[in-house]
């Protein structure tokens, strides 16, 4: 067991180097730099989220406040 | 097993399933890249299909440019829409 | 819903049970974090009920020193996590 909290100690060691390719990558995705878009309606997959989203809109309407 | 275990198991066995397909066992070349985008992803990242923004994302994601995408690159991927998709989530529930 | 879909999912669920005990919502405080490690990988990692090593964890963790760890600082964890297994796996396998 002493091993695989040591390992969690590296873990979070290299975790500095990828939060900052995370971040390139997410930065990239946003300005467009890559030809990929993560469509907004994504909350049809189950991650518990009220409202229900058609599939079909791209970008769901504004909800009145 | 608990969420974040299952979760895990997931992101390894998603991986497996694709880079298990040719060559090197244990990366994707860019047809595995591919297939993984559309199967796995392809509702969430449109153009999946797209030959020319497959290129592209796979140039990005092969940081040692090795000419294949290796567990730790795909994870990166991952979890940089892992990110993207609870900041979907947050403002939702803002 | 994919397998990575899936992954993604109960990333974001399994942080947002801890997070929002306490403070800010959307954040990890020292105490939800070292809940989280106990309850969520708690088997794997041997009860990390030691604070030393949670607090070191913390510290590291929290990359833009805000005293707390947001959610990206977490789900990079858990995918480091994720690649040390993978890579515990494949080796042996070879």
């Amino acid at each position: 067991r002493r091993k695989l909290q040591r390992e969690l100690e590296d873990a979070t060691e290299s975790a500095d180097a990828m939060n900052r390719e995370v971040s390139t990558l997410k930065s990239k995705l946003r300005r467009g730099d890559l030809p990929f878009t993560v469509r907004r309606n994504f909350s049809r997959t189950g991650i518990e989220s009220d409202e229900e989203s058609e599939p079909k809109s791209e970008t769901p309407e504004p909800k009145p406040e | 097993m608990s969420g974040i275990q299952q979760a895990m198991a997931l992101l390894i066995s998603s991986f497996h399933k694709y880079s298990g397909k040719e060559g090197d066992k244990l990366t994707l070349s860019k047809s595995e890249l591919k297939e993984l985008l559309q199967a796995e992803l392809g509702e969430m990242l449109g153009k999946a299909s797209d030959p020319l923004a497959v290129d592209k994302i796979f140039k990005e994601l092969d940081s040692n440019k090795d000419n294949s995408v290796d567990f730790q690159e795909y994870v990166t991927l991952v979890t940089c829409l892992t990110v993207m998709c609870n900041q979907f989530f947050t403002k939702q529930k803002q």
